[in-house]
């Protein structure tokens, strides 16, 4: 038996004790330790960081330096300076899309992007493209619900100027061959931003191995506090992108004729920092470090293989996505019940999962759905959650029958 | 009967199995567009309106059991009724449903009440109320696209 | 005597009781209530919200609206949809100064600010007057170090597009008549965003009674929580702004052919906003209500005028900004001490301070200094802090002289 | 002796009472600029080398007592030495701040020696830093701008 125990460490369980918590794709819940971060770090440690010129505010620095080589080791990269805070993955994407757009793309080039990206890896490029003159391209899915790889090859070429793709599909939970994709898109002189929003708290992940230019992921989807996320850039296209936002904290001198802009990290980080939430995120990683990735591999395997073995029993239902080398979720729809009725009816029975489109409407219009079902699991997931969420379902199949 | 079931009552199903005057109508003479962003309820409704009655009536689109049987009865309801009459009903429906309805404006909903159990779903209440901020805009003669969200 | 005594509400001095925390312009401590609502919240109601079609998430949902609400009621807007949830002021700014300058100004027109601003509310509109052909005009301060206001009435004139200025100085503590100010901008037809950052824990603000058309401050300055802001903006001209950030949550409909956008406010609020601190913010506002600014206004004239009186008289001083209607904080140096080194030694002392340029370099510039020392003063100062200080500030003079 | 008066010791007061060579040097062979954004520490220091030694040094600017009697010693300890001499120097009292100077290093630092009180103060390492960086940038025959953050 492979799964994990830790659903005690998770206080929101002690509140709620009946309730089956399948929507960790949408958010995690926070374990015990990080709150107690969290709660520690403003009872004795808070003070605004970079600039104290006395010891609460030197340590605080110091904390948010500690938590920022606590994720370059986390994501395997090369130098922390590399790691800039930002407040999520939207933010950490708008910022790429723009900078990289505005300072090393030229008219013409292309965005490539895929049919299953989160609005988040949609829109921020989409605008990119409006404003700079670059061109969007859509990599279509397999009809097992992957990246379409030979599309991809077919799509890429010296005109591509950026590749951005999701590590793992929010809705199908494939995961994107990133490392191939990375060195193809090299070879072509293009930059890869990934998304890693859905796949930080799944797979192990070293950025300097997968070749990426730009990795992103927010800390609420890894047991962290929310409010911060994290950009990962190359450092040599960091310092070639121009700032974006501005303010404190980013600049090395301001006078009204001329302004200079700081050395990395504090280039892309203006303004006063989510301090007590970059200490959180430091909590949640030294959390799932504890676990490590084997057992947490160990445990999706064995949460979400029960899950799909009951699931594809139930009536009428049809699930998305590819059935090996995936994520811990199950996208699916129920014949004649809508997913805002199944998740309704759910919720009833205290299991919790998500309805809807799910920030990812083309893949909606792909599938010719409006909305689908998701069920999303994750460390403190056992098999009762999911005898739960079967037991719930199949009220859902008798009301609608 | 517990919330679940005065929320999925037996006519909301039947009418979300088999929707009453649904498709196209053409010609019309008012029609709006309904969306709930958040959910991906569409719907778009149509009226033909002469001597101030609604003589025809549809509806069409796709959305949750609520959105689809709150669709097909409205459809029932405005039939043959006039703008003035149907117009405080429309009211009474949305107080219904947000818990806000007096005992007078409940006793001219009819059937319409076994949409009271929605209130107890707050994240619920859009769905009920889409087809009828429709009707509203409809009737508004703005033509237009609404959105509850 | 008005001062108040607040000071075992903040747990960090429990954890020091020796030390003067005199570094609250910077960024407050927080009080017992603030740091249990967010505990609570994590430990027993936490959700992502929006899209959440079960009970957790819809009370996350209503939670994170019911601040917007008292937001709204905290600084008098009109309506809830005119509060957007940034990062904080500096997220804010950088919204407003890109939005506003591409979608509502035309090249040509000025952006006009002053002298004293933070480098939030210059960097920003410099970097917008660069990308939409505006002018940057700076109005001068006083001798008195005050906004100059018959400079300001001299350079505001029809070619004003914006006036951005800042509610409450950061260094010289000198309060702002915006009031005035948007009554003199509206007749010309610009538009007036107004930085709050140090105001709204000092002196209570009403947006419509002001008639500004754009307000923003930081949580982390009223008692709240990192990584949460405030952008007020009235519903037109929100509403005629173009998007700012794009992603989940901010959009009505995506396709790669076109996307629309949300209503107010979540048109201004891409991504997964941060829930768990808005909800702390929510507790901090309701912190200062409970205390009410008629006695945060005579706790803080208690406090600065007792500075004031004993700073003074200490040998080789000079303290910058007017000795009168001006916020509670010093900013000052002495003969032959650097600030850096007196705000070194203050800490030996447990004294914390700031030492810098307070990220406010023009206005150094106009001083002539390369840095001052400040002392800023909150709710759970009181004169022992003071007279800490003092005695602190004594011994450096001795070190120096 | 405290922490504090460890910092602040005699020499440090009074070289930043009454700094050595201070002032422009032109011609020079070698310059850089120092600043330290985040306290606007910001100081020149120009060499003249001739044979390979430094026969003329002076610095110019303004900081904190710690940057500046940093300067000033400097600018004493490089005058008369080569190039060779004075790396090492260099590198050890950088390891001396940072608290990570072996005994041997520490030895050849001569007066020197009183920074070392700066370990007890990580903010303030790169006040004592900056005019080093500066002379190291100098010497590498960058003559750009340095800033220590
Ligand atoms: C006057 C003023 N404006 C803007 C800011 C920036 O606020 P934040 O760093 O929280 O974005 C500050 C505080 O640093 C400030 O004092
Ligand atoms: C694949 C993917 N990308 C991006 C995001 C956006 O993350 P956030 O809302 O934290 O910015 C999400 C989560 O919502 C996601 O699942």
């Amino acid at each position: 038996m492979s799964e994990l125990t830790l659903r005690q460490e998770f206080p929101i369980f002690n509140a709620h004790p009946e309730i089956a918590y399948l929507d960790s794709a949408a958010s995690t819940q926070k374990p015990r330790m990080v709150i107690d971060r969290i709660q520690g770090f403003y009872e004795s440690e808070y003070a605004t960081i970079n600039r104290g010129l006395y010891e609460l505010g030197y340590h605080a620095t110091n904390n948010v330096a500690k938590t920022r080589d606590a994720v370059r080791h986390f994501i395997g990269a090369k130098d922390s300076k590399e790691i800039i805070f930002t407040s999520g993955t939207t933010a950490a994407i708008n910022l790429v899309a723009n900078s990289l757009s505005q300072g090393l793309l030229k008219p013409g080039q292309e965005i490539l992007i895929s049919q299953m990206e989160h609005h988040a890896n949609i829109v921020p490029l989409q605008r990119a493209c409006d404003q700079y003159q670059l061109r969007l391209k859509i990599c279509p899915i397999t009809s097992n619900g992957e990246l379409d790889m030979d599309a991809f090859k077919a799509l890429l070429g010296p005109q591509t100027g950026i590749v951005a793709l999701t590590h793992i599909s929010n809705v199908l939970g494939c995961i994107t061959p990133i490392k191939t994709i990375c060195h193809l898109a090299h070879e072509q002189g293009a930059y890869v931003l990934i998304d890693g929003a859905q796949a930080v708290a799944h797979v192990p992940v070293n950025v300097q191995e997968i070749d990426c230019d730009f990795y992103c992921f927010s800390s609420h989807k890894l047991y962290g506090p929310s409010g911060v996320g994290v950009l990962y850039g190359k450092a040599n296209l960091l310092e070639a992108m121009p700032v974006y936002q501005s303010g404190g904290d980013m600049i090395e001198t301001v006078s009204f004729e001329k302004t200079t802009y700081a050395d990395l990290p504090n280039k892309f980080e203006a303004g006063t920092p989510p301090i007590a939430q970059i200490v959180g995120l430091g909590a949640a990683i030294e959390f799932v470090s504890q676990i490590g990735f084997d057992a947490i591999q160990a445990h999706d395997e064995a949460i979400q293989s029960y899950a799909y073995e009951r699931l594809s029993q139930l009536k009428g239902i049809q699930i998305f996505g590819p059935t090996s080398n995936k994520s811990s979720l199950h996208s699916f729809v129920l014949k004649d019940a809508h997913p805002h009725d199944i998740a309704t009816i759910l919720d009833q029975s205290k299991v919790c999962i998500r309805a809807g489109h799910h920030c990812a409407q083309p893949l909606m219009s792909h599938y010719e759905v409006a909305a689908m079902a998701r069920a999303s699991y994750s460390v403190y997931n056992t098999s009762n959650d999911i005898d739960q969420l079967i037991s719930a379902l199949s009220q859902v199949i008798e009301v609608f029958q | 009967m517990s919330r679940l079931a005065s929320l999925y009552q037996e006519m909301i199903l039947s009418h979300n199995r088999s929707p009453q005057n649904f498709g196209d109508l053409d010609p019309h003479t008012h029609h709006s567009h309904g969306v709930n962003p958040v959910c991906g309820d569409d719907f778009h409704l149509y009226l033909f309106v002469e001597d101030n009655r609604v003589s025809k009536v549809s509806f069409k689109g796709q959305g949750c059991a609520i959105s689809k049987a709150s669709a097909s009865i409205l459809t029932e309801t405005v039939l043959g009724k006039s703008i003035q009459e149907i117009i405080p009903i429309k009211d009474a429906f949305l107080k219904l449903i947000s818990d806000t309805a007096s005992t007078e404006e409940k006793a001219q909903l009819g059937k319409l009440k076994i949409f009271e159990g929605v209130k107890e779903f707050p994240v619920r209440v859009k769905c009920a109320a889409l087809i009828w901020r429709a009707l509203e805009d409809a009737i508004s003669q703005q033509h237009g696209q609404i959105s509850t969200e």
